[in-house]
């Protein structure tokens, strides 16, 4: 327990380190960073990435994954998009493009859960499919001139500087943070992660939660895609195209394990805020979208790879100096008999 | 004895941390003597295999083999010295087939398989253990004594000079036992030497020439076989006296509690009927293979009967899910405590309240922990589990103090019927009496208790009834008194009692 | 690793260029502002514009200003947003801008989301100008207004913002009308006055200038004239060779009598030649559209793509480099009418254009036909 | 005793019912679209899957050893953009050694990738996201914008795709896709019968077990990410004969295109089972989905991605379920068998 929580706490202080270097260098190559709306942009440019990030964590604790999350996010906002140009009020809009991610969630997780086929193959077909079903209904338009209410709600401060979105996610944030670390349901989250034969074998109706997560992320990221589309104030066939390796990536560096059952969302928290921070600075001192996306998966790699190698040098250097020791008693044993 | 020691260990040390594993060991192993090794769990002795198997290096220390000293820096380096080991848990390539996992390991095969030697050699090597497995069936879903059986194999295939045996029996029963004896007594006239470690100390008795016991990670004594007593044997390992291994004081009741008729399910077992009253004890017995956990997992609801009827305090019901099962007061507790048991990366408190986790939810759904750890700690009080806290991890514990948590998970769900399948499987003696105790304590509050063990003599001194099946079908019910060794044995390979 | 450090040197010099920038007086008098400006003809050449600024003066740039500029292509690795890049630092040196000339561009994967940064992180950075070639559509509009309303300037090239909220004005490399009757002309002459089926290999299916392009081409088939030119379906390969290459042998299976592919995107016209010839089916599929003459010389001197058309980068990086210097440094206002001198490429003016109601542009062309006889050149 | 039960079993035969789904959809393509029974169709999927397929060939490897590569696309486009840039440079450069250099380069992409797994003990997925933006990263600062031509390449590099190997009436066996063959039957081989290939079955069955049994796991695992990268690049030098013309995105998404070939191919993303034929049935099965869809006239270009989506799960459901009802049908008597085994 000690030396796991030791370990955890090294997870989150290295990343801790990173950010702190990172804030570091930024504010000092450039000016401009530390400022309030610079820090409020480098949220907001991400903010539906984020918001579905926090899902995804549970998700791949849980020991499955969700490659379909940015194509709901399409889908949610091309069925708010196109409804609207058919002339619905957009509240009405709104609620059927959530309901539609709940049930592009639920059916990923029916296919998931109840039938037991592997949730890469699932979403893998649902990133494919409902990418298709956004494609049938905006075909190559573009939909835009949304009510003003609607883009505001993407664009402009609603408390203070703060934006609904940001306000949003720190609401999110809280919850997923009490959910998951301190509720039944996380208990149980983690616990079929690790392994799921187990809560089964303790009578937990292990499909049940697993569908209940699928549709949570489906309804998470048809929210995310609304908020998307509000920011934007306009919706195509591809919006929010590849935005799931981003996601996941960000999950990962915070410290969760691809293979369920660990991690926490501390981590992904301030994983989160690396990646937003790293980016922004790299952006802000015009680094090239490729070299970014490189920077962000050497640090991906790095920060397993490092604390590992430091791990086995370690263990390399105690062993050696056993190995030492050991000689000189062989020496010594073979001297005297 | 008989000349020099293939295997010398001298003067081994070996620290984790903080924890001394190893103190100053020395053992010799000679060919040709099967020599024992008993101690608690955490006294070392998985320690010292491990090094003789170089997955772990000594931190001061000599192995000698053939009086030469040598470094024994792979599991692959102690293959190529002749030394092998078969392990606690089967170590098994599910996705390969039985053949291919006796040989996968093998160095020195050439870059090419030959499919048709190979089988070859997989059928004359099961043959000699007198085991008839299907050679290309795939490992998935064998019985875990189907994949003792194959590490035996795997073990005999390599010429071994060494062979360690970590607990082999534990998941065999008495026919097994006797076909693995007759295997080790062959070794051992061919001249291997064999370090046999068990927790079934009669087994250990019939079998070894020498025996040693460790305590803390320091040899307490090592003699002849001949030379030590069991009560002596038991001293030196717990360090204390145990009272009785098999105490006995609850008398069962007179309700009927489960009535079951006629239970089958499908491709698993058929014509199941027994009664089991508050307060009894039912043993299972039979052998590897009986579908004595099928029957198990039927009443559980894992995998439901799809025929019979199951019939509690007088009320028809249905179970297909474990919750059904629960609804009804019926607790399994798995064999497989790392694998179905225990949630290994959680605390103690996380997994006695697993199955019961809505008791202990505010109306929010969140976690009461003060509620939660409570109840831990009454259980941990109660079954006396060894840890720190409740908040260690269930990984870190020994397999006695695991079957502890396991039970207290049960126990509070506050069950009319518990269902233990192999609650003893390899927990050191002094633990193994602390659930039998257990066992007798809550038979005594008036729980019925479904005991399922291939442990015969723990059969039939923990039961009051004892229940033999055969390959899915029930043989016979034994009353106590009339439940011997011979009579179970015989209705578990196949003859019809006359009685 | 050496491109992040190249770039921090960077920053730090565009840190210093900006507290320069920011003792510099502004000398530059506004322009006035409206004037009528009925142009109808596209302006390729330097002949005078047909109306005038009440000034009357054509507005040239002052050199040696210090004016931080972002070029942002779709995304890079694309050849053609190079060449644009080597005309804006031609540009770039011409003025001796003091500031930076910073060519910049996100991922082809994350190009929405990475143009809508670097937009918005560039009143941020303090930067003065972006030159976009939006792949974003209106989806970019909200971050160019903000970034207008911070004293950015937004001038998009190749490709505009459609409904021109948060431009200031597009350079269009040619009129888009006149795309749409090039590709029809195009068309015309490969099947010849019997005509018969077509299929439009576009980029994606959100690329707004193809988009437009294939709107535009529709109209004019409506002609008369075009009558027999049957256009049988619009398939989309996303820009990369693989899928353009597979739509267009998927188009000759699904029909049979299909004659001619256009593909008004450089990538799609040349993976759809190589396809044709791949499996032989030159003599009967030709291949026309946008491409570039490096990539299409040996299909065109086959015969497998007679005829293709484009316009040069260069001068389009060029020309926007020019018009937005003079916007940024207030020497133009952005507004229909004004007229300014490119360098090398004479007078332009700003219209209004007729293919987006709220948008004004700056027209360059021409087009240039390339066959057989100039393919080389 | 031995029945052929005994000798064939469900995993063995896996295969077929994917051949049989194949079947179905070329029944009801060959029924709704005119012409669709052609060699026309077939020398289309052969000649796509040719690429795909190859580099599915290496995913199984590593999807074996309980892994997976993601940066396989990068490894595509960097080596069919370095390749095609050295091919343009000397083009005297001869043929095997163009392939030599691509599988090379590939190598040592995928050495990388194995060197962090296997002994940086770095997660798969970790690792290989990591260096398909790295490796992308490489190849566009590498590019700098520039795009090999299809006039740049010396002529037997762009006459590759054009040519028949031999032909059975109109169905043309292509070269690339002759070499993707040859490279599947040779894989199916090492899988079979080599104990490298049963190692890569063992650990991703049990990488525990494969460790304390003294497997040299580190190495083969290590292997099995050269190999990959080497396949990969192999499909590099298929992919710059195929398109010729290759820009700095050249492979984008090949990634997904070769784990969706695994995952359909019946590969167990958990490791351990699974064949590289299945994976290039897989990847031809989709393929097959991907052109019936192009072709079929009623449908537009707007619904085929949702229909593909869609096909896939019932693909992968059928093929789940199909497996599911053989290895009960396999289950029973050998059960029986076990039991009578006893005593």
């Amino acid at each position: 327990m000690k030396a796991k929580l030791r370990r955890l706490l090294s997870w989150e202080g290295l990343l801790l380190a990173i950010l702190a270097l990172v804030v570091v260098v930024n504010a000092n190559l450039a000016p401009a960073y530390l400022s309030l709306n610079n820090q409020i942009n480098l949220f907001q440019l991400s903010i539906e990435k984020i918001i579905v990030a926090l899902v995804m964590a549970f998700i791949i604790i849980n020991g499955e994954i969700d490659l379909s999350v940015a194509s709901v996010m399409g889908l949610a906002a091309c069925i708010v998009a196109v409804l609207f140009d058919r002339g619905v009020p957009m509240e009405v809009a709104i609620v059927a493009a959530l309901l539609a991610g709940a049930l592009c969630g639920a059916f990923n997780g029916f296919w998931v859960a109840y039938i037991g086929l592997p949730s890469l193959a699932v979403t893998l077909a649902g990133m494919i499919g409902f990418r298709g079903v956004a494609r049938i209904l905006i075909e190559d338009r573009s939909i835009s001139g949304f009510p003003a209410w609607f883009t505001a709600l993407g664009q402009q401060p609603l408390i203070g500087p703060f934006p609904f979105s940001l306000i949003l996610f720190a609401l999110l944030f809280t919850l997923a943070l009490i959910v998951l670390q301190y509720s039944g349901v996380g208990r149980l989250v983690y616990v079929i992660g690790h392994n799921a034969a187990v809560a089964r074998y303790s009578g937990i109706d292990v499909p049940r939660l697993k569908l209940g997560l699928f549709i949570a992320s489906g309804f998470v990221a048809a929210l995310a895609g609304v908020l998307l589309a509000a920011r934007l104030g306009a919706v195509r066939g591809n919006t929010a195209d590849g935005f799931e390796l981003d996601i996941i990536t960000m999950v990962l560096l915070g410290g969760v394990s691809i293979f369920g059952g660990t991690g926490n969302l501390a981590g992904v928290g301030l994983s989160i805020l690396v990646i937003l921070n790293l980016r922004n600075g790299m952006s802000l001192l015009n680094v090239t979208g490729n070299v970014q996306t490189g920077v962000v998966g050497m640090l991906l790699i790095l920060s397993v790879l490092l604390p590992n190698l430091a791990q086995m040098a370690r263990e390399r250097w105690q062993r050696r100096a056993v190995q030492r020791k050991e000689v000189q008693a062989g020496v010594e044993t073979s001297v005297s008999s | 004895m008989q000349g020099s020691p293939v295997l010398e260990m001298r003067d081994i040390s070996r620290r984790f941390g903080s924890t001394q594993a190893l103190a100053g060991v020395s053992l010799r192993l000679y060919p040709g003597e099967v020599h024992a090794l008993l101690g608690e769990n955490g006294a070392g002795k998985s320690t010292l295999i491990k090094i003789m198997t170089g997955v772990h290096q000594p931190d001061s220390g000599q192995i000698l083999l053939d009086g030469r000293p040598v470094r024994i820096s792979s599991t692959l380096e102690a293959q190529r010295l002749g030394i092998a080991a078969i392990y606690q848990e089967p170590l098994m390539y599910p996705d390969l087939n039985v053949a291919e996992n006796i040989f996968i390991a093998h160095a020195g095969r050439g870059p090419l398989v030959n499919w048709g030697k190979m089988y070859r050699e997989a059928e004359a090597i099961l043959a000699q253990l007198d085991v008839r497995l299907d050679v290309r069936q795939p490992a998935r879903g064998l019985s875990v004594a189907a994949q003792q059986t194959v590490e035996i194999a795997k073990a005999l295939s390599l010429q071994v000079r060494v062979l360690i045996m970590d607990e082999p029996t534990a998941a065999l029963s008495a026919h097994e036992v006797e076909q693995l004896f007759a295997i080790v007594r062959r070794l051992r006239a061919q001249g291997v030497a064999i370090l046999f470690i068990s927790h079934r100390l009669e087994e250990v008795f019939e079998i070894a020439d020498r025996i040693t016991v460790f305590r803390d990670g320091r040899l307490i004594s090592s003699a002849p076989r001949a030379d030590v007593t069991v009560e002596q044997a038991i001293r030196d390992m717990a360090g204390r006296s145990v009272e009785q291994l098999f105490p006995r004081r609850h008398t069962v009741r007179d309700e009927t509690l489960v009535q079951v008729r006629d239970l089958g399910r499908q491709g698993a077992f058929h014509g199941v009927s027994f009664d089991v009253r508050a307060g009894e004890v039912l043993g299972f017995a039979g052998l590897v293979g009986a579908r004595r956990t099928d029957v198990g997992l039927a009443l559980f609801g894992i995998a439901p009967a799809d025929r019979g009827t199951i019939t509690i305090a007088g009320q028809p019901v249905r179970i297909a899910h474990p919750r059904q099962a629960m609804r009804h007061g019926i607790a399994y507790v798995s064999e497989d405590r790392r694998g179905l048991g225990l949630s290994l990366p959680m605390s103690i408190a996380a997994n006695i309240t697993l199955p019961t986790l809505r008791r202990y939810l505010n109306p929010l759904g969140l976690l009461r922990r003060p509620a939660e750890m409570a109840t831990a700690e009454e259980f941990r009080r109660r079954l006396a589990i060894r840890a720190p806290s409740v908040e260690v991890e269930v990984g870190k514990l020994s397999g006695g103090n695991q079957q502890k948590v396991m039970l207290s998970k049960w126990l509070n769900t506050r069950p009319r019927l518990l269902i233990l399948d192999e609650p003893t499987r390899g927990i050191d003696v002094g633990a193994k009496a602390e659930v039998h105790q257990m066992i007798d304590d809550l038979a005594a509050e008036g729980i019925a208790i479904i005991l399922i063990s291939s442990d015969l003599p723990e059969v039939l001194a923990m039961s009051d009834r004892v229940l033999v099946m055969r390959e899915g079908r029930q043989m016979a019910i034994f009353d106590r008194h009339e439940a011997t060794q011979e009579r179970v044995l015989a209705a578990a390979m196949g003859q019809r009692d006359a009685a | 690793m050496q491109a992040t450090k190249r770039h921090l040197f960077f920053a730090v010099t565009l840190i210093i260029a900006l507290l320069l920038a920011a003792c510099t007086p502004q000398s530059q008098t506004p322009a006035p502002t409206s004037a009528p400006a009925p142009t109808s003809a596209p302006a390729p050449t330097s002949a005078p514009a047909p109306t005038t600024a009440p000034t009357g003066g054509v507005v040239s740039a002052t050199p040696g200003l210090d004016i931080n500029m972002i070029l942002l292509p779709k995304f890079l690795g694309i050849a053609v947003f190079d060449q644009a890049y080597e005309g804006a630092k031609e540009a770039h040196a011409e003025l001796g801008n003091k500031g930076n000339l910073i060519f910049t561009g996100p991922t082809a994967e994350n190009s929405v989301a990475g143009q809508i940064e670097t937009l918005t992180n560039a009143a941020t950075q303090g930067v003065k100008a972006v030159m976009l070639s939006n792949n974003a559509g209106d989806q970019i509009a909200a971050a160019a207004q903000a970034a207008q309303a911070a004293g950015v300037k937004v001038v998009t090239w190749d490709s505009p913002i459609p409904s021109a909220q948060g431009e200031s004005v597009f350079v269009a490399q040619v009129d888009f009308n006149e795309t749409g009757r090039v590709m029809a002309d195009m068309a015309l002459s490969i099947l010849g006055p019997q005509g018969g089926e077509f299929a439009i290999l576009s980029a994606s299916p959100d690329a707004a200038n193809q988009n437009a392009w294939i709107a535009a081409m529709k109209q004019v088939l409506t002609e008369p004239k075009y009558a027999n030119l049957k256009l049988v379906d619009t398939v989309y390969g996303n820009d990369q060779s693989e899928e353009s290459y597979n739509q267009a042998l998927a188009l000759v299976d699904k029909y049979p009598n299909l004659k001619l592919i256009m593909a008004p995107t450089t990538v799609g016209i040349a993976a759809a030649a190589k396809a044709m010839t791949d499996e032989g089916l030159c003599d009967k599929v030709k291949v026309s559209g946008l491409g570039l003459p490096s990539e299409m010389v040996s299909y065109t001197l086959s015969g497998c793509a007679p005829q293709f058309a484009l316009w040069s980068f260069k001068d389009l990086g060029y020309l926007t480099y020019h018009l937005t210097y003079l916007l940024a440094s207030g020497a133009l206002q952005g507004v229909e009418g004004e007229r300014f001198n490119a360098g090398r490429m004479g007078t332009y003016t700003i219209e209004k254009d007729p293919t987006r109601p709220n948008g004004l542009r700056v027209l360059m062309g021409p087009f240039t036909v390339y066959t057989a006889e100039n393919v080389n050149q | 005793m031995h029945t052929w039960r005994q000798r064939i079993r469900p995993e063995q035969i896996r295969e077929l019912s994917l051949i049989g789904l194949i079947v179905i959809a070329l029944l009801i393509f060959g029924w709704q679209i005119e012409n669709f029974l052609s060699a026309r169709t077939f020398n289309r999927i052969t000649s796509s899957v040719a690429i795909v397929g190859m580099v599915a060939i290496g995913q199984t490897l590593v999807v074996l050893t309980r892994n997976i590569d993601l940066s396989v696309g990068s490894i595509v486009g960097f080596t069919a953009y370095f390749v095609g840039s050295q091919l343009a440079a000397n083009p005297g450069l001869p043929p095997v050694m163009a392939v030599v250099l691509a599988v090379l380069t590939g190598g040592t992409l995928g050495l990388v990738n194995g060197l962090i797994v296997a002994y940086g003990r770095v997660p798969a997925i970790i690792t290989t996201l990591g260096t398909l933006a790295i490796y992308r990263m490489l190849l566009i600062n590498y590019a700098n914008a520039r795009t090999i031509t299809v006039d740049s390449l010396p002529s037997w590099v762009v006459e590759l795709s054009r040519q028949t190997l031999f032909a059975i009436g109109d169905f043309a066996v292509r070269p690339l896709f002759a070499i993707t063959i040859v490279a599947v039957i040779g894989f199916q081989f090492v899988l079979a019968y080599t104990v490298f290939g049963r190692r890569l079955y063992a650990i991703g069955s049990n990488p525990e077990a494969a460790r304390f049994a003294g497997l040299p796991a580190q190495r083969t695992v290590l292997a099995a990410f050269v190999l990959c990268g080497m396949l990969a690049g192999m499909a590099g030098f298929l992919f710059l004969a195929r398109f010729g013309n290759i820009t700095a995105v050249a492979g984008q998404g090949i990634e997904l295109e070769s784990v969706a070939a695994v995952v359909v191919g019946g590969v167990n993303t958990f490791g351990g089972s699974g064949t590289v034929l299945g994976a290039l049935l897989g990847a031809f099965l989709i393929d097959l989905l991907g052109q019936g869809l192009l072709r079929w006239l009623g449908i537009s270009e707007f619904w085929r991605d949702a229909l593909l989506g869609l096909l896939i799960l019932l693909a992968v459901a059928s093929d789940s379920v199909i497996l599911g009802w053989l290895r009960r049908v396999w289950a029973a008597p050998a059960l029986r068998a076990e039991v009578s085994n006893e005593g």
